[in-house]
């Protein structure tokens, strides 16, 4: 199986699906690029080259460079996606949701619901979130509690390009609106990524690692980091499951459920700001339905409340460490 | 553009269907019989009918709040609306939507929209459909003077224009938002907006049904012709507040009753239609008589309909449940 | 003291505020209403009537239309704050936020942090919220755990007229972006309200009830629900304290950790949509600090994962009631 | 306009001050001292230079994420604008910010803004503050030719219309939102759309400083004689790509070397300054070397400078912490 980068997993999958069904298109600003200039057609391929390549391939009909217009065209897609597209559209930052979020959380999410179960609004919205990449406050968010939070919402977060590709493609067959979560810092990492098309099911959480001691659930790039913890841990007699629910809409609970039934302790470590986040999420409902299982408080790993800084001393020791999830299991391990 | 005498039967009906129907969901929301937030569209009827006898299943329109008159004129059924009114199980929407999110997507009705200014970009997409599928659809956005104001609608207009969709904005300017009038809150005019965005537009009586027709038809036929989107900004008035409880009374003295004597579309239609004698008075009574029962009928049904079961709650959010 | 609606309560702390201090303003769609009409001025003073009545006394130059123009005049707002004024803005139903979430989460939360500390921005947007209204998906949600989640936001949510005018009038005092939730369906709830002006501070919440056998901690017009819940489980013998944390950022964590190492017991009723609200914010917290002294599991009680749906049948079947309150206290405590 | 001989030398200084800024910053990313994403406005001096001198103390600017040159042209101090970008605790934000939050509210300068269209809203309000104290001030949004396309921008437009605000939008059209061509992006023409809003605007050459100046004179008398909003569309370039990083290949054979020889508007306001009498070439040329020497001060002090301490990791989140 070839190495792939995690942008070539998205890429593929991206062609792959295009290849697959004329009614997958894609749009958003610069996904091409140099629409209107004099230079190179396809001049970006998005702000960092993961669409690449796919203009000249299938046609200007198909990858739609867009206006600075965030509600017009992610709610074109919603309205194309009602009326027999597959539409993915990208949301550069999700960060940017502020300037088109009603199109996303009052149309599409709602659509099925309102009209009686009548419509289908297959659109993928992908996006870029997280910190680690000094772009400050308005571009280093996670925001996906928010996301969700909606209901008539699916949320993807793939964690490695192996799970990019998979999920992706998932998603663009769904006939629900999902919300695809790129974390910025994770596509230039490598993976064994089949050439073939294959999807992963939203739902199902992944183990990456097992072991009797405690459970640790992560998501996005903060698996790679409780990954870490959990070697480091292991080194030291300390055997840790990590869970990456790999879709927080719809969540895998009885995964989670499940192992804490087995470890009795839980440590979630989640990227996104603090409050009425992931970490919560998945925390109260172990606290509801596995508490009887519980040996040790819940530890919440998670950034401080505080906006994203730019000055990479201080983003540095914003983003949860290895350390610091290895300090949590420590403690409800003790 | 010509209408032949089914056609003229046709639309005449269509304006009558949605006065009857507004003039009684009025009556039944002071009864209390009616839930929520309900906007009537009563006195526009010749903007909604004069656009959709222009189109054709493969045809999209998206609608606003004050959506029962796109609805009836894109063909939706009056029982099932009625019922989604009443928020009953046999209602259009199985009673989950109400008033502001009436909709049909098999009739190419997107649906009311409880947000202003939430269709103009999503018709950009039912265009694009069309475009992209070669369907030879157009997609049409009922937008209102206040909902000229939003971003998302000017955002749709510059969409359109940018990619070339076969996409119609009309402009239904009832004089007000809420109680702001719109000769305050729109700066510029709705034609120099358009010119703005390079998107060719005329302004109609929004009150007489032919003007609409013809601006409409020619709208229609270069969104079909691949000549991009076009705007149509009509100038017409609600008979009714914005909301029903609406006291309205930022309107001036009598001009509500003074607009329905003397600016009625359907009583315009109707003059014009005999008095060019394409029409006999005797047909359009017929037709009243038989709206009349028609919707007398709707509201009976409705009444008698069924409360959605309680497992409705838990459906119809995901495909999968 | 005299017997207030809530309604009341807010439209004299407005005035009180502007009679005050000549900086603070106030903007939003028809909060006079017939600007530019030939009929009445002052025509509507919101759509449920609660600032009906300023303009007349403070005159349009400080009471301000605004056209459909979420982003355009909330942003205003903020714009207007951060340079000297004290603005009041209206977003009539907190739904409409997906139009102009940017600013309030990317501006107006953010200034202080990205200016290194250097801006004040006393901004007010107070919204209505909640179902019961049969106002269906897109008028009726609750929303105000993602205003929670965002840092640099303050998040008000009034339980009663009193708790409306003690908070607000501190909200319009305060320095810092406060997101000021009211019920549609308090406004014709009366109260003691002193004519006086007066203020709550945030972050220190209200005990409604207490009673040593559980907590149940409730928001906005879910207290009213928990205290009848509380009442009728008085009667039968279960004594329950109600906790009204009155700002859900900052959260007084602490009033309700001190009350379930007295109880051992958590029932967290919420009005939002289920997925990373404040019941799991608040269930989670506990399940870490206080899980020493939880004899039970955590409950919550929510609305299921659904849009607010139209029909009454559906919507008071949606809305949490005070018999499910009952049924989590019953299965706590059994 | 008149300027006299040390406005002139002043408008110069800082036109050539936010060159070699930008030359300098583009150097030291570039070398891997600067982090985050990084929009250089070298190019575009003459607009922010020609607005901002018609400004004083009581006015404001709201700026995009190409910002540095309009922090320079307000006032905002070098140095600490440098160790801001370079991350440090002397930065003008504390570095929590960085290139693209610079910022200083005492200077009037609201803000790069990480966001398209985030400023228009925001100078409404400033305009409002001015309005409302009477201070007599007027604020400004510089707005590229994409965040013009942002509904936003539009929705700033009509409501500092109907708001009557002491308001300026300078449309900085460099050609360019990424490699995306705004001949492309912006249907219909900048002056229409202010036409459409009933906002005097004008056309000027981006990269004449005197035309700008003349516009932005205009513009904010109109504003502090109660004349209500203004729009100034400058066409110009921009020398660098789009961010640091960006290899341009969108952009014509030559074309940023051609613009830099014809266009530089620094280079055409020296000949005119120096041509029609006004100043020597040398009292400009001790300008520049004064403002190399700045730089490469503001530079080394960056570079000395300490990196935020960890507690400044949980402080100015509210006023109270
Ligand atoms: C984004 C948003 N803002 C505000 C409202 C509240 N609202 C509903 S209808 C309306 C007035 C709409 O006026 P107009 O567009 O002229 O349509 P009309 O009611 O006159 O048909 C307002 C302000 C809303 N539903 N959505
Ligand atoms: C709402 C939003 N959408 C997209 C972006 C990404 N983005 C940053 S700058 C830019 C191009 C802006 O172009 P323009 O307004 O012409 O300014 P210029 O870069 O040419 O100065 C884009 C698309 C953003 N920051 N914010
Ligand atoms: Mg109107
Ligand atoms: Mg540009």
């Amino acid at each position: 199986m070839a190495k792939k980068s995690f942008r070539q997993a998205i890429n593929e999958a991206l062609a792959q699906e295009m290849r697959r069904d004329p009614r997958v298109i894609l749009m958003g600003e610069d996904v091409a690029g140099g629409q209107g200039a004099p230079g190179e057609d396809d001049a970006w391929g998005g702000p960092l080259g993961v669409t690449k390549g796919l203009m000249p391939e299938f046609g200007r009909e198909r990858i739609l460079d867009t206006p600075i217009t965030e509600s017009g065209f992610i709610g074109a897609a919603i309205g194309a996606a009602a009326t027999g597209l597959r539409p993915v559209a990208e949301l550069m930052f999700v960060d940017f949701m502020g300037v088109c979020f009603d199109q996303i959380f009052n149309q599409a999410a709602k659509f099925r619901y309102m009209f009686g179960g009548k419509a289908v609004t297959p659109v993928v919205i992908r996006t870029m979130f997280g910190a680690g990449f000094r772009a400050a406050s308005q571009h280093s968010q996670c925001l996906y509690p928010i996301f969700t939070h909606i209901p008539g919402l699916k949320v993807a977060i793939p964690s490695s390009a192996y799970e990019a590709k998979g999920l992706l493609i998932q998603a663009i067959r769904d006939d629900d609106p999902v919300i695809f979560f790129e974390h910025k810092m994770l596509y230039d990492d490598t993976d064994d990524v089949p050439d073939e098309p294959y999807t992963i099911p939203f739902g199902e959480a992944n183990l990456t690692r097992e072991g009797g001691d405690v459970t640790i659930v992560a998501l996005g790039r903060m698996v790679k980091v409780a990954n870490e913890a959990a070697d480091a841990l292991a080194r030291q007699r300390v055997a840790c499951t990590v869970i990456d629910p790999r879709t927080t809409s719809p969540m895998d609970f009885d995964t989670i459920l499940e192992s804490v039934e087995e470890t009795g302790r839980l440590v979630v470590v989640d990227e996104a700001h603090p409050r009425c986040n992931m970490a919560a999420d998945i925390s109260a409902r172990v606290a509801q339905d596995a508490f009887k299982a519980l040996k040790a408080p819940i530890r919440m790993v998670t950034p401080p409340h505080v906006p994203v800084p730019f000055s990479p001393a201080l983003e540095d020791a914003y983003i949860p460490s290895a350390a610091r999830v290895i300090e949590a299991v420590r403690a409800v391990t003790a | 553009m010509q209408l032949n005498r089914e056609q003229l039967l046709a639309a005449y009906r269509m304006m009558r269907t949605i006065r009857a129907f507004e003039d009684r969901v009025h009556t039944e929301f002071s009864a209390g019989g009616i839930p929520g937030f309900v906007h009537l569209y009563a006195g526009e009827e010749a903007s909604a009918v004069g656009v959709c006898m222009n189109l054709d299943e493969r045809d999209k329109i998206a609608s606003t709040h004050r959506g029962h008159g796109h609805c009836i004129a894109k063909g939706c059924d009056v029982d099932a609306m009625m019922a989604e009114i009443f928020g009953r199980a046999e209602g259009l929407c199985g009673g989950k939507g109400g008033s502001m999110h009436i909709a049909d997507l098999d009739k190419g009705m997107m649906g009311a929209n409880g947000i202003v200014g939430g269709g103009p970009p999503l018709i950009c997409g039912a265009a694009l459909t069309a475009k992209t599928l070669k369907t030879g659809g157009v997609a049409v956005a009922f937008v209102g003077d206040g909902g000229s104001n939003q971003g998302t609608t000017m955002e749709a207009y510059n969409l359109a224009k940018a990619w070339n969709l076969p996409a119609i904005f009309v402009v239904e300017d009832n004089g007000y938002a809420e109680s702001t009038a719109s000769n305050w809150s729109v700066s510029g005019t709705q034609l120099g907006r358009a010119a703005g965005f390079g998107i060719p537009a005329v302004q109609v009586d929004g009150e007489d049904f032919f003007a609409i027709l013809d601006a409409a038809h020619d709208a229609v036929e270069r969104a079909r012709s691949g000549g991009g989107p076009s705007l149509i900004h009509g100038r017409l008035n609600r008979y009714y507040g914005h909301f029903e409880g609406d006291a309205q009374t930022y309107r001036g003295n009598g001009e509500v009753d003074r607009l329905r004597e003397q600016k009625d579309p359907i009583m315009r239609f109707r003059q014009r239609v005999t008095e060019a004698g394409l029409l006999e008075g005797s047909q359009l009574d017929a037709i009243d008589t038989a709206v009349a029962a028609q919707i007398e009928n709707a509201v009976m049904k409705a009444k008698a309909g069924a409360m959605p079961p309680p497992a409705a709650l838990l459906t119809d959010v995901y495909v999968s449940y």
